[in-house]
């Protein structure tokens, strides 16, 4: 278990609706920021600012030390190379970053060394119906620009994925598989393992969405056994505007650009580019660096506090807010309910309360202080699944309590009473 | 009364509970016009279909599904808009979109007395992220009548 | 002319090597940040991070409020609707975020809608020889991808282009015309005009790269009567990591999106997705919402400061940057030389030190306290039609003073003495 | 000597103004390699060629273009390593590497010896960014020998 956080975070401290004390239960959706991470992108901006790589000056070659020492921040927080790490956007600009440059690698682009990312009718690109729009629509265009076929790993009643026939799904026609890591919906974490086999089985490349487990849990890419990862600091405690793509050195070496421009290129004429090797050959114009140097500050908090407390201290926060959700009369969990161990789910709750909009509840939690996301959460197809269009979601992070935890439970108690139809 | 309990006005409730003017119907006229609505963050959804009739709104229907801000709003609006003209009716949007951007103040009373029951509303122009849901069906007006051949405001 | 700002830029205030006082002269790669952007986004994060527009919470409420006002602060400083205003990660990703959607659109994405933006075998692709990698690349892999030809509008030998015979470069069969507003490499300002008359002529789109002038320019989007700008915050006093694509609204809500992902999309099933009108088709995945509130404030001291103000201001430091160095023995200055009207020039300087490398020349600035930029300035193209490699590049901002700029003057006279090249 | 005196120090920069080595040979030998390494950031760019005559690189030379410190490397580099074992070669390169790491400090003596005329750029290693140009022929060096099909360094 961890200590209380709460003094490291600066938002944490203000009030809202009346002076309330706030409650943030909206980490999944963004995270909040220790002041150690806001005091390095003010450092950087303050002391180090300068474009990288470039200049002699000595503004510049501080500026390029704090860039180069981040990227090695980050790979060693998942295990990784240090050239392995691409900076991206977010995690949706990662996962485009692989779907965009096996749609350029199956237009030509990237000539036989990227021909191993070529996909084309008769192919298959599977995903999961548990995915974020970021881990599908990518993946759906792919396949449209392509004329590949997108397939998908159905989900039972709970929202676990369906294992049981893996190798109907995922066929020997399968390119690529994309899943998640953990759901942002129902809080399952995947079983890996059983994926990678396959995968591995049929010859296909595996990229896992870890959006929801890099903040959360010890995440070993080596141990992964995956081929492409990608993560969003904004998550993780870090600034927003930067995430990062994990990849096989050897595959991101292959893997066409599809976002071009400045610093991603040997040389340049005219008619011809050469392309550097990653990560630089995907890291078009100038780079986010103070938000880079934000985001090594980020995953050094974490890793101080250990990834294996931060996960701990969640599961705790995760027993209240599910048990507690899910004890309440007219009030459904999305995901599973007690049944399932929760060393493999996150620290949040997604409800539907009968009778009550997801918005309104979301309003009476929000007066009680309380801040929570209403709508599909960027997840339409699996509340589609579920019958529901949108869910009420409470997730946690290394700041929260279990007094939060408890506090949402109660409030949660009271809206059924607030639009008259409690039984 | 809290700040939340003046959102969520009786008036609001009762409508939101059992709401007018629900199931696509057949107007039987010539000038008929549909519009389908989505607010992509929750999903909430509105398909409305107005019949004109000359210069008047003689049928106003619709299906959907959303919060109680949305469904509560459409309701009223049936109530309100339908049987009058086009005239009337853009006076209506028009005092019902300046009643959302009046951050939980009131209005005029002669707009006011143009919104009736509407005026309930006043309480979600102090939630922004509520002012979508209220205005949801009547965005999906106003496209239906430009569908059915005709704009509401002249400006 | 404007006061002495250095004390709004914290960085300013530092001191190099040897304790000497920093003469900034690198603003054309990136520009220093005055306290008022890194308090706009300290205040972000202290009291109103969260997700936007999604949640029913007070805080997203904010930060949705934030995100929203600070589109309307940046469209207004370029002259834009609101709603024309897209967030790119840089201008680089704005300027693929056209050149990909064509790619797309070319692709059968984005069906009838999109068909005015397609390219093919027979088409032209029109830029510049003046043009920086990023409004490069992305045009010639988009003539790659769709047999398109890449042509060039070439330019003399001082880095003007040649518009005698536009008619014949940008023909009847140029879909699309991209080219910089101002020179990052000569300081020259293009006759937008001229290329703006010639491509709507033959019913070609149009592409600014604005990189160079929305910070130094005052820059009005429909006087200008393009289709398409890009700009770079970084380069602008903003923060790093954000920059804005500008398009006109009947183009963006028609040119099919290119990176792909959540809060881009109506309606999502497994198979098939439909997009949100501009500008939220093109903003996929959390956005850099703390950036983009440094950006607003950023545009708002800019404003506050006035661009004719600015303009005047670089003029005079133009001025003894070009005619210093261009005076000095050895000393080659890149772009034209005294006779161009310093109206049409913006404040920097671009030389080659006969006999001493690039690198070299920065290396003894550097130790006289003088940060600037060595290398090809991601223009090659330009330096290889200058028959150089490299050159040294002094570029002012807001926040420099003539002094900087004889400073710079003083110290490039001692380099050739210093590697014993002198006559 | 200012920081920047001990950078660009005598030997570095009579060997910029008298490079030794450049001109592309053909060594005539079976096992030869090439290389070819730019630094992005300024075009600068190396062509090395190197003969192994068994065990020895019997022949090293090269083109190219770049900053005093990245010519007058290269330079010292054709004088250390023609001549040598791949073993000695790999003793040198690897001390090079070690002098550019030492932010400006010496190394051991014995890696000194190693090193002669090339411990002058030992004042390189307090400018990050001067280091690359100092490498790029080390680089390429390292790069032509695995073209000849040999390895320099066993780790
Ligand atoms: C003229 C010009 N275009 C484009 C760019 C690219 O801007 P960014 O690196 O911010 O994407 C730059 C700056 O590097 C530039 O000077
Ligand atoms: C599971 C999952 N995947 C992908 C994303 C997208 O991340 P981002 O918006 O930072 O790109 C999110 C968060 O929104 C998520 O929860």
């Amino acid at each position: 278990m961890l200590p209380d956080l709460r003094a490291d975070f600066p938002l944490l401290t203000r009030t809202v609706r009346n002076g309330k004390p706030l409650v943030y239960l909206d980490s999944a959706a963004t995270s909040q920021k220790p002041h150690v991470v806001l005091n390095a992108e003010a450092e950087f901006y303050q002391f180090h600012n300068a474009a990288v790589a470039r200049g002699a000056h000595l503004i510049a070659e501080e500026a390029t030390e704090a860039f180069a020492s981040a990227r090695a921040d980050v790979a060693a927080f998942v295990n990784a190379e240090t050239d392995e790490i691409v900076w991206t956007e977010n995690a949706t600009a990662g996962i485009n970053t692989v779907a965009n440059g096996m749609a350029n690698a199956s237009a030509g682009i990237g000539g036989t060394a990227s021909a191993r990312f070529r996909v084309g009718p008769g192919d298959e690109i599977v995903v999961t119906e548990t995915e974020h729009h970021a881990n599908l629509i990518p993946w759906q265009q792919l396949a449209a620009r392509t004329g590949a076929t997108l397939t998908w790993i159905p989900v039972d009643d709970d929202g676990r994925m369906i294992l049981d026939d893996l190798a109907s799904v995922v066929t020997e026609r399968c390119k690529v598989l994309a899943f998640t890591h953990a759901s942002n919906v129902t809080g399952i974490i995947s079983d890996v393992a059983a994926l990678v086999a396959r995968a591995r089985d049929v010859g296909a490349l595996t990229l896992l969405d870890a959006c929801q487990s890099t903040p959360h849990l010890p995440v070993d890419v080596k141990a992964l056994g995956v081929d492409f990862l990608v993560m969003s600091a904004h998550k993780m405690l870090g600034p927003t505007g930067i995430g990062a793509l994990w990849g096989r050195k050897e595959l991101l070496d292959a893997l066409p650009p599809s976002v071009f421009g400045g610093s991603t290129i040997k040389t340049v004429t005219m008619t011809e580019t050469s392309w550097l090797d990653a990560p630089s050959r995907f890291e078009a114009g100038s780079q986010p660096v103070a938000q880079i140097v934000g985001f090594a500050a980020a995953v050094r908090y974490l890793s101080a506090l250990g990834m294996d407390n931060v996960a701990a201290h969640e599961r705790a926060i995760a027993r209240i807010l599910r048990e507690g959700a899910a004890a309440l009369p007219g009030v459904r969990l999305l995901g599973p309910v007690g049944n399932d161990p929760l060393e493999n789910m996150l620290g949040l709750a997604a409800v539907v309360v009968d009778g009550v909009h997801a918005h309104d509840v979301g309003q009476v939690l929000d007066d009680a202080g309380i801040a929570v996301r209403v709508g599909h959460h960027c997840n339409q197809p699996l509340h589609r699944r579920f019958g529901v269009a949108s869910s009420t979601r409470a997730s946690a992070h290394v700041y929260n309590t279990e007094d939060d935890a408890r506090a949402f439970v109660a409030a949660l108690a009271t809206v059924r009473t607030f639009f008259g139809v409690a039984a | 009364m809290s700040q939340l309990e003046q959102m969520y006005q009786q008036v609001i409730m009762d409508h939101a509970r059992a709401v007018h003017g629900r199931g696509l119907k057949d107007p039987g006229l010539v000038s008929v016009g549909e519009s389908f609505q989505v607010n992509p963050t929750c999903g909430d959804e509105v398909r409305m279909r107005v019949g004109l009739d000359g210069e008047r709104i003689a049928s106003v229907s619709w299906e959907g599904q959303g919060c109680s801000i949305s469904q509560a709003s459409v309701s009223v609006l049936h109530e309100l808009v339908e049987g009058e003209t086009l005239e009337e009716a853009d006076r209506i949007i028009e005092a019902f979109r300046a009643l959302m951007q009046a951050k939980g103040e009131g209005l005029d009373e002669e707009r006011e007395d143009l919104l009736g029951d509407a005026t309930a509303f006043v309480g979600v122009g102090k939630y922004p992220a509520r002012i979508k849901c209220a205005l949801l069906g009547w965005m999906a007006l106003k496209d239906a009548i430009i569908q059915a051949g005709r704009d509401t405001d002249h400006d």
